[in-house]
């Protein structure tokens, strides 16, 4: 991963490499064939996209967005986060609160103040903290300002104690888990297990049309592209190598005068940003957000997506929650009795024959050829990063 | 950034004073009322037996252990102990770790970038990019520890030695006042060693320096001041042939 | 079950009480005087009614029958309350009948005379319900308040006390005079001043104010406030006044004496759970995802021995955790030594690999169990001697289930530690996470060592597993529902520490239940999770972290 | 209760032997095959309850391709796991619908599960057999509700208790896990009693997390409630997982049915067979349905399955019933529609009538909820149900409870003049 010194200087666009610039040429090409595929040309004809994989298609780009904000600060920064779920989530609340709103009266009670759960558990009036989600772009705000506060003073207390390694991550964990039981408890009004469904439409476009959901499409992949590049853009700046120096050898950093925790909060935050907008791009798509988003195994699924894709790459991210979502998706109809028998086995087989996940060692190896074939003094490849051990000193 | 407590002026030429510092780890006494000082452009030897308090005394210093009492003052104005290591460094305090400490898995070039002198914060750095007097100074730097020819290796992939210089070469970079060296010729060749010797005497005079060694050969190559350690306190100071003299360090040190 | 735990009324008690005094009596006479035979017709004639009508009616036919004081009543009521009862589907008649091979063995329920085996379809089963098998067992008491058994003796007792009638006082006196088991006694005199203090005369509620102020029960306190509300006299109301502070108090101190068990208890389940884990990740290092499938392990042993026990010596069924408790620590070892060997080891220094591995594991193992259990709730039973509870009166319980389970679990942990500081293998086990290179080059055959350990903290996890086994559900979701607590307990104690793994199981399971009763269960866990968030922040490396500079790098 | 092992696998082994046997003599009717999808979790935490009834919804589709199948063609059954993952249902829903092209479903257990592929139904204009007991406040064109609701289930049950033969209870617990359908259940109940001159003071309502195993605390809050002088009865709307430490910690603090009985909405033999059921004799529960009542169809039935899983020892539940009574109705109404067209069958299923196993006729309603008996059991030693209470005749479903004053005046009905799932008056009734 070492990256040129020259790389800072040159234009941003140029900072994407290879990988990256394929990924986005694929990512711009599926952008723009699905929905075309979708809505333009006929059912009968064997190139088209059938209405339901669109939102499926839709569901793994925001995974996939969530996949590369775990890889920030998990690849880049070291930290582990067991809590990402709970960023996803609350923006997927956040946008589900606003598809709340839209159903108006149309819910089985017809009450335009109050939403149906509301009204049959003895709610008299909306509670504060709905307000405001009439309004999209409140809504928009929302789902970038709640998933961002929560990480900044979760972050903020955090990386201030210095709590770092499998600390942070069983905390961050606890934080996820925690919520997870506050938004199970029906007093907490958000439905409960229930969570929120049952949406009709969306900027006045029915949530259900063929056309929203191309629109929900290409938002996704368009969220995934920038998010990507931004990503991308962090870590190949000065401040972006300050965080790779962090995960490696974080005292070192500290006692060149980098405030570790300054750029752990960021990382933290910018990361949980996006997971918010990933899952506020989700909840539409799949019609349901549930308190379950904010089990831990959620979250560990997440990192499981990232190790599987190549820690510390972003497209491997990318490429590891679409390879286990797909095979998920595949395998529950193909094998409904044995799938996880699959999905386990692929995991340790991951772990034992591409310790650096699938890109990561496809580039190792990749790097290793081409030294190899380059130089003599080809330097042996760096070792993979350790996921929570300090460096010592 | 700098979190420092202005405290009453000293009126002493000392560059770093440490006064009375006690620190105890779950009833271990690790610093005993140590007091010591350092001058402006001098160079010193740390040197005392394992346990003797070298480590814990640098980490109180450079930010790492706040001491249960006793202050630390620095060029008269900072109070180190209520500031932490990032703060410690941006005054120009620099520290080498007893295990070399660079950034594997970063180029030799890049290790020297980040430890460059400049703005610390998280959107400087985000917008950050090398002018050429930057990358003059990075390569002259890479000149002064040898290792020019390395800059795009990865700096995991070094040498041990080259490791050491590398870290002492971003310490340099820097450009601190005042730098602590652990150890820095662990492990090292004896002609690295005299290499080393070289380097540091090079720079002194421009720094102050102090040096935590084992190796009394190299503290004899350094041919400076050297302040002995004994349970948390100082026991002797003086040029080494002195304190080699002085029977107490005769007893718990070089006796054994 | 223990039968001393019978201190609650039944709901039908009421209807019949105002009759049991009257039983009562005439079962005392029945005892006295030479037994008076019923004439055999007039017994039977009355035996019909019991497979008649309404759960009522039949209830009203138990009083009649039961009313005649012919000790012949006992066995058919017994077989009724049993579901034993039946009538002939040919003329109706009333019989007792047991299954037997090929049928059923059909008796005449007076003379308890063999009629011969019929089959099912010839017979109906007399239907009873909570509340008339209730009227039976009281009408049963009312016989046995001067019976034989004490248990009997003092639920007879305990119905007088709910009911509070006036008519039962003679029998009272009469039996308090003839009780010689302590306990008893106690019951009855208990039950005599809550009916005095319905009494007409101001000396006798007072009197039975008094007897009653030095009963701490909440059956106490709510009839004293129950009658301190009708109560018109000013003395006597400020001496239930006085008496129900005095109970109150008593009564706050019992409960959180209840509280501080329910805490340790909840506490030893979470350490049982954590443990194994304060090895494998604690010591080791593994993220250990897997952790939570090897306790699952564990008590799945324990159902296959106990399948065992049932098919081959039921009669020794209360030894089948003596069988699996080895059973289940072998099982889980023996997976978890083969786990070691043949994935962890190749992936020491890379935490983040044990993780995808042992997630990976998670899955196959759950998938696994449900292909060959399948996935519904296997059934562990309780041993005897873990039903029940002990009652220490004053509404305080301790189940012996849980108190063997706390006992359990200190022993699992004190022998833990004992074999960490006392045995060659935990000397190197210690060696080799210290320092491993070092180790290695003493001699230690490190691989053999790590191989053992893991395999030490997956057995130690199938323990926990034959504990879970005995208060919760045995599925293959187990592991699942434990994992998440398990790792909060570790680090929350400290990693690598387990003293502080044992201090944190118990802080929090004694913090969450202190808070429970306050906060209600749900709120009271986020409570917890928050205050564990905002502890590491204070101490970042746990409760039992150890400062210095070694361990600070 | 006593297989386990290698039994499994020869049973599974046999199922899939029966399976592969079906769809050969399958092939051998004419025509494209008709799909039934089935839409419950294998995996996860689900798959406790609901593997149980993908297996019945094999036997059903086996029987009936030895009937000669539907129309003249063959069954088959599409079966997919969604992993108790809630998107996945809708995920799977769409896929069953759209991908797979299934002319009817039977799946979900979960209020959440079905609240998650509601949409999808109704967008694509699918079948769902919902086979569950559930909170009702709902009644969606495209889900049949075969499960009981509330006045089936949980309002008799009450009575029940309340009534001189039912032990006369007059202090009330209402125990629940949190989540929408104890919630929904208890709010009825509430109104429900305090209809019948229960005060709010004789009332205790505590709920607990999902999986909550420490019962410690609540069964000895239970313990002091009852200790107040009258009558007390528990209703447990507890969450399957929960239940089993529960009444484990019942038993053990000495609670007898006698002294405080529990009644239950949520434990049947199949949550039983998890137990040692010994100490919790004469506890109860409501269903539409038990393993124990003594009729030739259910004698059938019993023995279907058994023949079917290829073990004697498996139990039976009410929402195995609700299958087979859902599908029964489905082919019913698919052979009088003469297609699978699902607005055909839709207009079809109304006033189907299938035996119940219980006795008596099962009716299905224009509100898509069935007339069905409710029963009420005593748990016995063996883990089976005595029925110790039955309505005289079947219990109309009420998709929307009387007693919440926002859901009683509305009506479901999806024929003429109504033609909807909750609306307060007739969309054609006025032209």
């Amino acid at each position: 991963m070492s990256l040129s010194p020259d790389a800072a200087r040159t234009s941003p666009l140029a900072r994407i490499d290879r990988p990256g610039q394929t990924f986005l040429l694929l990512l711009l090409a599926t952008a723009v064939a699905v929905p075309v595929l979708n809505l333009a040309v006929p059912p009968s004809s064997p190139f088209h996209v059938p209405s339901w994989l669109v939102p499926l298609f839709g569901k793994y780009l925001c995974y996939a967005l969530l996949a590369v904000a775990v890889d920030l600060v998990w690849g880049f920064c070291g930290i582990l986060s067991l809590g990402h779920g709970a960023f996803f989530a609350l923006g997927g609340y956040a946008m589900g609160m606003y598809l709340m709103r839209q159903i108006g009266d149309r819910g089985v009670y017809g009450n335009a103040e109050l939403p149906d759960f509301m009204v049959f558990l003895n709610w008299t009036e909306l509670p504060w903290f709905w307000h405001g989600f009439d309004s999209f772009a409140f809504a928009l705000v929302m789902v970038v300002l709640v998933p961002g506060l929560l990480a900044l003073v979760f972050g903020w207390f955090a990386f201030r104690s210095r709590v770092t390694g499998v600390y942070l991550s069983i905390i961050t964990q606890a934080m996820t888990f925690a919520l997870m039981l506050l938004f199970y408890r029906n007093d907490t009004g958000f439905g409960g297990n229930n969570g929120l469904t049952d949406f009709k439409e969306i900027l006045g476009f029915g949530i259900q049309a063929d056309s929203t959901r191309a629109g929900l499409f290409v938002a996704s992949a368009l969220a995934l592209g920038i998010g990507y590049v931004i990503c991308r853009l962090v870590v190949t700046s000065r401040a972006g190598r300050v965080m790779m120096a962090i995960r490696d050898a974080e005292s070192r950093a500290r006692f060149l005068g980098y405030r570790v925790e300054h750029y752990k909060l960021f990382a933290f935050t910018l990361s949980a940003v996006l997971a918010g907008i990933a899952g506020a791009l989700y909840v539409p798509q799949v019609g349901i957000i549930n308190p379950r988003e904010f089990s831990p195994a959620s979250s560990i699924e997440i990192i499981i997506w990232v190790a599987v894709g190549g820690r510390g790459t972003l497209v491997g991210a990318v490429l590891g929650a679409l390879l286990i979502n797909y095979g998920k998706s595949y395998f529950t109809t193909v094998e409904p009795e044995s799938w996880l028998f699959i999905l386990g086995g692929l995991f340790i087989a991951v772990t034992l024959f591409f310790p650096r996940g699938i890109l990561g060692s496809l580039a190792g190896w990749w790097g290793g050829w081409r030294a190899g074939r380059r130089a003599a003094r080809a330097p042996a490849p760096a070792p993979a990063p350790s996921a929570v051990e300090e460096p010592a000193e | 950034m700098i979190a420092a407590a202005v405290t009453r002026r000293e009126p002493s030429s000392a560059l770093l004073y440490v006064d009375d510092v006690t620190v105890s780890f779950d009833g271990f006494r690790a610093l005993n009322g140590l007091s010591f000082y350092v001058d402006p452009g001098e160079m010193r030897a740390v040197i005392g037996p394992n346990g003797a308090g070298k480590t814990t005394m640098m980490d109180v210093i450079t930010g790492k252990t706040r001491p249960d009492s006793g202050r630390v003052l620095f060029r008269d104005r900072y109070d180190l102990t209520a500031m932490d290591e990032a703060a410690i460094a941006s005054i120009g305090i620099g520290r080498k770790f007893q295990k070399p400490t660079v950034f594997p898995q970063h180029s030799v070039f890049e290790n020297l970038e980040l430890a460059l002198a400049g703005r610390r914060g998280v959107w400087p750095t985000l917008f950050a990019r090398l002018d050429g007097r930057q990358r003059r100074r990075i390569d002259e730097v890479l000149d002064t520890i040898g290792l020019g020819a390395e800059r795009t290796r990865p700096a995991g992939t070094l040498s041990h030695g080259q490791k050491q210089w590398l870290e002492i070469g971003m310490l340099l970079i820097q450009d601190p006042e005042l730098l602590f060296l652990d150890e820095p010729v662990a492990g090292m060749t004896d002609a690295e060693t005299a290499q080393t010797a070289d380097l540091l005497r090079g720079i002194a005079g421009r720094h102050s320096i102090v040096v935590v060694e084992h190796d009394m050969e190299f503290v004899r190559a350094l041919d400076v001041r050297v302040t002995v350690l004994h349970e948390g306190s100082v026991l002797a100071e003086g040029s080494l042939a002195h304190v080699q003299q002085d029977p107490r360090v005769i007893e718990v040190y070089l006796g054994r | 079950m223990s039968r001393f735990t019978h201190s609650h009324r039944r709901p039908s008690a009421l209807r019949s009480l105002a009759r049991l005094a009257v039983l009562t009596l005439l079962a005392m006479a029945a005892l006295v005087g030479p037994a008076e035979a019923q004439p055999d017709d007039a017994l039977r004639a009355l035996l019909p009614a019991l497979a008649e009508g309404s759960y009522s009616d039949k209830g009203n036919a138990v009083i009649a029958f039961a009313a005649t004081g012919d000790p012949r009543v006992v066995p058919v009521l017994e077989a009724m309350a049993d579901r034993r009862l039946y009538t002939l589907a040919a003329d109706g008649s009333v019989v007792i009948a047991d299954e037997v091979d090929g049928g059923f063995l059909v008796r005449d329920p007076l003379t308890l005379e063999e009629i011969g085996v019929v089959a099912k379809a010839e017979l109906e089963q007399v239907k009873t319900n909570n509340g008339l098998r209730s009227t039976i067992r009281d009408a049963l008491g009312g016989l046995t308040l001067l019976g034989p058994d004490p248990a009997q003796r003092l639920a007879a007792a305990s119905r007088v006390f709910g009911s509070r009638d006036a008519g039962a006082l003679p029998a009272l006196e009469a039996a308090i005079a003839a009780e010689e088991v302590e306990a008893v006694r106690d019951a009855m005199i208990r039950a005599r001043a809550a009916v005095l203090l319905g009494s007409g005369d101001q000396e006798q509620r007072l009197a039975a104010t008094d007897t009653l102020s030095g009963y701490t029960d909440p059956e106490v306190r709510s009839l004293l406030a129950a009658m301190m509300r009708g109560e018109a006299d000013p003395q006597v109301r400020a001496a239930m006044e006085d008496a129900l502070a005095a109970i109150e108090r008593t009564l706050a101190l019992w409960r959180f004496a209840g509280s501080l068990f329910e805490g340790f208890s909840m506490g030893s389940v979470l350490l049982l759970a954590a443990i194994g884990l304060a090895i494998t990740f604690g010591v080791m290092g593994v993220i250990n995802m897997a952790h939570g499938e090897m306790m699952m392990l564990g008590a799945y042993t324990t159902f296959v021995v106990q399948e065992l026990f049932r098919l081959h010596a039921p009669a020794w069924f209360d030894w089948s955790l003596a069988v699996a408790i080895p059973a289940a620590f072998i099982v889980a070892a023996a997976v978890g030594v083969a786990i070691e060997r043949s994935i962890i080891r190749w992936l020491y220094g890379r935490a983040l690999e044990t993780l995808l591995a042992t997630w990976g594991l998670s899955l196959i193992l759950q998938q696994a169990v449900r292909t060959i259990f399948g996935p519904n709730n296997r059934e562990v039973g309780n041993p005897a001697f873990m039903q029940g509870a002990l009652d220490l009166g004053s509404g305080l319980t301790l189940t012996y289930s849980r108190m063997y389970i706390l006992a359990f679990c200190l022993i699992v942990f004190v022998g833990l530690i004992l074999m960490m500081k006392r045995t060659p293998f935990g000397l190197q086990m210690r060696a080799v996470t210290a320092n491993r290179p070092m180790a290695q080059a003493m001699g230690i055959r490190t691989g053999r060592v790590d191989a053992m350990t893991f395999g030490l903290g997956s057995g130690i996890a199938g323990l926990a597993g034959v504990a879970l086994s005995q208060i919760d559900n045995v599925s293959p979701n187990l592991g699942q529902a434990y994992i998440i607590d398990s790792f909060l307990v570790v680090v929350f104690g400290g990693v690598g520490n387990l003293w502080g793994t044992f201090a944190g199981g118990m802080t929090l399971g004694v913090a969450n239940k202190l808070l429970e009763p306050w906060s209600g269960a749900v709120l009271g866990k986020i409570i917890i999770l928050v205050a564990v968030i905002l502890f590491i922040q204070k101490r970042p490396r746990g409760l039992f972290a150890l400062k210095g500079r070694a361990v600070e790098a | 209760m006593t297989r386990w092992g290698i039994g499994r696998l020869v049973s599974a082994f046999a199922a899939t032997t029966a399976l592969v046997a079906a769809v050969g003599a399958a092939r051998a009717q004419e025509g494209e095959p008709i799909k039934v999808g089935v839409l419950h979790s294998l995996s996860g935490t689900m798959a406790i309850s609901e593997t149980t009834l993908k297996d019945v919804m094999l036997m059903l589709i086996e029987e009936q391709n030895a009937k000669g199948g539907l129309l003249g063609r063959p069954l088959e059954a599409v079966v997919v796991d969604p992993a108790s993952d809630w998107p996945l249902f809708a995920e799977k829903a769409r896929e069953l619908l759209e991908q797979e092209r299934v002319d009817v479903v039977f799946g979900c257990w979960t209020s959440v599960s079905r609240k998650s592929v509601l949409p999808v139904f109704e967008e694509l204009n699918g079948l769902l057999f919902y086979p569950v007991q559930y909170e009702g406040e709902e009644s969606s064109r495209n889900v049949f509700y075969t499960g009981a609701a509330p006045n089936q289930q949980a309002i008799p049950a009450v009575e029940y208790l309340m009534s001189e033969d039912g032990g006369g209870a007059q202090r009330w617990v209402l125990l629940g896990t949190d989540y929408v359908y104890p919630r929904t259940t208890n709010k009825i109940l509430r109104a429900f009693l305090n209809a019948h001159g229960v005060s709010d003071e004789d009332i205790m309502e505590e709920y607990t997390p999902f999986g909550h195993s420490d019962w410690q605390t609540i069964v000895a809050q239970v313990k002091e409630f009852a200790s107040q002088g009258k009558p007390t009865a528990v209703i447990s709307t507890i969450n399957g997982d929960a239940n089993v430490p529960f009444y484990k910690e019942l038993a053990n603090q000495g609670i007898s049915a006698e002294d405080i009985p529990v009644i239950a909405f949520s434990v049947g033999e199949e949550e039983l067979a998890g137990l040692d059921t010994a100490p919790l004799v004469g506890h109860l529960a409501a269903w539409n349905y038990f393993m124990s009542v003594d009729t030739p169809e259910n004698a059938a039935f019993i023995e279907a399955w058994h023949a079917f899983i290829g073990d004697p020892n498996r139990v039976t539940n009410d929402p195995m019933e609700a299958h087979y009574i859902g599908f029964n109705m489905w082919v019913q109404a698919v052979t009088q529609a003469g297609t699978t067209d699902v607005d055909a069958v839709r207009q079809a299923m109304y006033g189907q009538q299938v035996p119940n196993l219980t006795g008596g006729i099962a009716v299905m309603n224009t509100n898509h909820h069935l007339s069905k008996p409710v029963l009420i059991g005593e748990i016995l030693e063996d883990g089976q149900f005595d029925v110790v209470w039955q309505t005289d005749d079947v219990v109309v479903g009420d998709a929307w409870s009387d007693y919440i004053p926002e859901s009683a005046v509305l009506t479901a009905d999806w024929t003429w003049p109504w033609v909807c799932g909750g609306c307060q008056e007739p969309l054609y009734g006025k032209n």
